[in-house]
């Protein structure tokens, strides 16, 4: 997808710049959908992932190209980093029929198949058992594909995480729940939620899962653990679930920030901001010498063309006819 | 001191209960995601923890099925829960507690327990809401004997349904529609409840009955203003309460016009409307003098592009069309004219999103 | 080889059609609680497992939610899965896979994905089944679009319609009534299929058309029987498919008869009998001599007592009644007459319980 | 209940005698039903909990009269060990007025609200989270009662066990989770519905909820991890699981046995019968010096007699009045 073929010397370098490309990319295009709500031509939700870029950058850049994943309300991150189409994504933002949906779904609906985005949903918890299918049926069918589930820490409180949970570790199949432990579901904090005395990650244990806890705004961390998590899965031996601590930046739902209205601190939200997941690590790349300040440019030239070209398109785009209205209800055998 | 009224809007309105009924009793208890939140679920649970404390108005795990069972086990054991839905479908994840469980408690064992739980659930609409934050199955609940169904259109009517939900020792379905929240109207200050069962004549009229369900009445009101320029007389009942159905209103009604047109926000197959379809004919066959008519949701799922949505609900012309029909008038292709700049996707032109 | 007819129950039926799935076609995959187990799910699942594999009939956790929406993942993955409940009443807790899920994946995916799998689910009913374990609730299945619901009464239509469900490329919805596993009749062997859509007519009448749904179309045949010996013609239609539903055979019968009666298994407020009245109004109003009549459940939960469920469920004498009501003919207490030593929460007088 | 008056001496023997005696009565009573079931005048599914009595025998002891018990389809045995009317249970199974629902409920619904058995529903998993209901409400009326919710070991397979888990955690409720794994679900055993690498207790363990692993057909084991899960309840420190370890004796629902079907072995069955917890128990009052055989004697005949008089008064009950069908849809305020 980011031109990997142009990539600098070491693997090492090469996978950074990949992850840092791949977290710029999200960041450019969610402001780019966060400048342009306002026109008030995007009339769905969106759920922005500013400031989790690096689990969704970090976990697909250990993924093969032909493996699968699934997402909910918040996204755009895990469907751009998987491959998924641009265009067809801001198409669906705006509602046209060039949409990844055909603008039946909006921003909680988001699907490409050819890049193993499988769908996601708005329904809190409600793609982890079908993700858990998906990784079933390559299991039954002797594939060799990991299959990916991407949730928030509210989606643990849904009894049908379990469920997958324990059918997954039940069957040792080859899934890898990555859980983005952001503090808040919508406005309400963890303590309202979940007990203070264990961590997320537990839930899993407690099914028997190999369970790790790791750094959400680091993308290198992400991968590591994401990397060993896949083999695992990989290998036959069984489901992996990664609980990511992370942050959200904006508001819940909406393309604006939120922390007058009183639900966090503002001194939390500039803890947080202070670790960026892409100033970070591009920072960290400048110490050890693996950033190409012109490369870097390019690419970010690169990309706000993309985006522009991408959103162009979707204004220009038609929508769909009213008379397909009942287009899709039944598939044709 | 006498309870006088204001113009409140729907939101408030069911604020208002709320700090009525948390106030007059201290069992009542709300819970529900985002209840205390800063935005006061749409509005209507506004500073009630800061008033009531945070044991009596809760948030809550996202966790509809098991969270709905404890407020079971709250009502059998001195409470008067009611849990909150942002969206009727994140309920679906909460029927076995609803209908197995609730709606057969107080029959199954005999009468032994009561079980006073108010299941509130608001139906979406509009701004991309789609397929999965808009479904309207009001008719499911209103199926189930041991449940009470209710879906005010009016403040006075949400606020005094409310009050009257939350005093009932059974368990009360309470639905409202996210485009009434905005809606003003008349209501008393202080306590008052306004009796689940009996309909209401929202519009008296000779020519033809219009039978509608929430947010559907006021597209029934403005389509009987449209049919008024017409010549033609309409009546609107405003049903209210789906589960007791009150079924004297209409059939006096269906005596006096001898013509149907149902409009019901949801879906037609066995929906609410075949319900009212199927009373006229079995009890009003001698009075009907044309065929009835259903004004329902085009069969498929809610799509969510502002095109599509446009296409798919119905409005007050669809109405207005289904009531010539009714009367052998010839069709008028103006019914349904959209104005131009008209934005049919929001529920009214100040609404900006994102929800 | 020539398919040939042998005679087989109902539930011998079910097994067929599933041997000759799983045959066929390497992608179909049973699963359910007990699918596997000694007694064969009634009998309908027998020996699968030792002849297809574990990994082909599979027993699951007890987790209808979950498990419902690995199937879902599962059918997007190149499987034909069906999902197998003992009761329709556990298939409760997966109302969102089910309805708010497989049902709209197709459509709001814009096309991208089908979701061919089958949700089967089994009707309890007598013998102390009671409040939790026979509910009947297909009309929420037909009231949903992007489902298909049937509801198959012949050991013939069983087969046939269970291998179109394993065929379609949506999501089906199979509801089999305990009381029919018993019942016997000829059924090819081989492979061949019921299309999904067009209602049967179970017996052909000039005075009154019965519809009747599943179970009920045995009791509808019976009152029929009844009738004919008071000089009375009535029609059977036996729907099969609740959605899409095939209005033409049934308007078609009450352009004939212009009576209408409707015998369902399940409740009355906004169920399939009030969809097939509203249908009636709506599309034969001119055909109608009378006014329409449902037999329905009595409005409140299944009670487990023999001398309560004996009052509970409509019987072929509750559907004579309603058609001489259509007629004009004074009622006939004799109608609801209970045989002495007839035992009416008992399938058949070979049944023994526990369940 | 039985007769605790006329106790030996010493406390641990009156405990003792106390455990044994219910168990004897619960088993008399299953064993009755199991006879008469072939009368076919039980027209309701029957769950019988023969060989698992020391679970409920050793629960209740260590509950106050006003504690509060819920339980699913198999609940004569937490019914009666709660103290529930017996009568009104056997008329229940046979449908009469006089049963404790009226015969709305039969088997599969018992409820005594004077005992504090507040209710039991055949749908797996749907009472667990009610229970948890009844503790948050006498939580927040500042009663001190603890509820036990009564569990199979499937019931944790349900997604509404964890949520219920998790709530009861969080709010730190006074609720003892009673799980009977008597390793089979119906006739599914545990290795195709549960990993066999982790223990049901640790899935409690996972929502950070004290578990233990007891033996379900030790009485006095079990009376001691309730004793201590009731004073951690009742002392604001949290809900508790336990995992009892039993085994069902005859089929899963009806009044036989069904070892011959193939879905466990005979030597499996035949092993726990080994283990039956009244002879066990017996055996070590017998050893101990705490069992009065005169008074053993003399409690079973009591027992017999109940129970005797307890089915006559049923089979010679009414029927509840076809007219009485419509009473009680809804409670009149
Ligand atoms: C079943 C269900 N319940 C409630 C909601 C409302 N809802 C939408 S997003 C959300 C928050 C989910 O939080 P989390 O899983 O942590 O994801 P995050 O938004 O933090 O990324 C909630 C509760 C829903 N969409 N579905
Ligand atoms: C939601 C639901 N799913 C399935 C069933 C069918 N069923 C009845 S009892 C039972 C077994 C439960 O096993 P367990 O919880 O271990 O209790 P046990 O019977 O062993 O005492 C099942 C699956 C049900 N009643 N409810
Ligand atoms: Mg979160
Ligand atoms: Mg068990």
């Amino acid at each position: 997808m980011l031109a990997a073929a142009t990539l600098p010397p070491t693997v090492a370098t090469a996978l950074s710049v990949r992850l840092l490309e791949s977290m710029v990319r999200i960041r450019f295009v969610e402001e780019a959908i966060a400048r342009h709500y306002a026109g008030q031509q995007m009339r769905c939700p969106v759920h922005l992932s500013i400031g989790q870029e690096a689990a969704a950058a970090g976990v697909c850049a250990a993924l093969r190209a032909d493996d699968l994943a699934m997402s909910g309300h918040r996204s755009h991150a895990h469907y751009l980093a998987k491959g998924g189409d641009l265009p067809a994504m801001i198409a669906e933002l705006y509602g046209k029929a060039t949409g990844c949906c055909q603008g039946r779904g909006g921003s909680m609906h988001l699907v490409d198949l050819a890049a193993g985005f499988v769908g996601a949903v708005p329904i809190v918890g409600s793609t982890i058992p079908i993700a858990t299918g998906l990784a079933f049926a390559d299991r039954q069918l002797k594939r060799d594909r990991v299959t990916v589930a991407f949730l928030g820490e509210a989606a643990t409180e849904e009894g049908v995480f379990h469920e997958s949970a324990n059918f997954a570790s039940l069957h040792a199949l080859p899934l890898v729940f990555v859980c983005e432990n952001n503090l808040y579901s919508v406005y309400s904090p963890m303590h309202v939620r979940q007990p203070a005395h264990r961590e997320v990650w537990q839930l899993a244990a407690g099914h028997g899962i190999a369970a790790h806890q790791g750094d959400g705004n680091d993308p290198l961390a992400v991968h590591e653990l994401m990397h060993a998590a896949v083999a695992h899965a990989r290998a036959g031996r069984g489901p992996v679930f990664l609980e990511l601590k992370t942050y959200r930046w904006r508001e819940h739902c909406g393309p604006g920030f939120d922390n007058h209205i009183g639900y966090r601190t503002e001194a939390e939200y500039l803890a947080w901001r202070e670790r960026d997941p892409i100033a970070r690590f591009e920072h960290r790349l400048q110490q050890s010498g693996e950033f190409d300040e012109l490369r870097h440019a390019q690419f970010k030239d690169a990309v706000e063309a993309e985006i522009a070209a991408a959103f162009a398109a979707a204004q220009l785009a038609p929508f769909p006819a009213g008379t397909s209205l009942l287009h899709h209800v039944y598939a044709e055998s | 001191m006498k309870s006088s009224a204001r113009e409140l809007t729907y939101a408030e309105a069911i604020r208002d209960a709320f700090a009525v009924a948390l106030e007059r009793d201290p069992r009542v208890l709300l819970l529900g995601l985002g209840v205390p939140d800063p935005k006061g679920f749409f509005g209507t649970t506004l500073g009630l923890q800061k008033q009531f404390g945070a044991d009596r108005v809760m948030d809550m795990p996202c966790a509809e099925n098991g969270m709905t069972g404890v407020m079971l086990g709250a009502a059998l054991n001195g409470l008067r829960p009611v849990i909150n839905h942002q969206r009727l479908d994140f309920a679906l994840l909460a029927m076995d507690p609803m209908c197995t469980q609730a709606a057969k408690w107080h029959y199954m064992f005999g009468g032994a327990m009561k079980m006073p739980v108010v299941f509130r659930m608001i139906i979406g609409r509009g701004w991309g809401q789609g397929p999965q934050h808009s479904q309207c199955l009001h008719s499911w609940f209103a199926h189930i004997p041991g449940l009470k169904v209710v879906m005010p259109t009016t403040p006075h009517d949400a606020k005094g349904l409310l009050l009257a939900a939350i005093e009932d020792d059974n368990p009360v379905v309470f639905i409202e529609h996210r485009w009434l929240h905005h809606l003003k109207g008349e209501v008393p200050a202080g306590h008052y409840t306004v009796p689940i069962g009996p309909a209401r004549r929202a519009r008296a009229g000779r020519d033809v009955t219009i039978v509608a369900f929430s947010y559907m009445v006021l597209e029934a009101l403005e389509a009987a203003e449209k049919l008024a320029e017409d010549g033609i007389d309409a009546e609107v009942i405003d049903v209210r309460s789906l589960r007791p159905l009150d079924q004297s209103l209409l059939l006096a009604s269906l005596r006096k016009t001898g013509r149907l047109v149902v409009a019901d926000t949801g879906h037609s197959t066995a929906g609410m409307a075949a319900e009212i379809l199927a009373i006229a004919g079995e009890s009003a066959f001698g009075s009907l003098r044309a065929a009835p008519r259903r004004v329902c949701f085009p069969d498929c799922p809610t799509p969510t592009s502002p095109s599509l949505s446009a296409e798919y609900y119905p409005r007050a012309g669809h109405i207005v069309a289904a009531v010539r029909a009714t009367l052998q008038r010839p069709p008028n292709d103006d019914d349904l004219l959209v104005p131009a700049g008209a934005e049919l996707d929001k529920p009214n032109p100040a609404f900006t999103g994102p929800f």
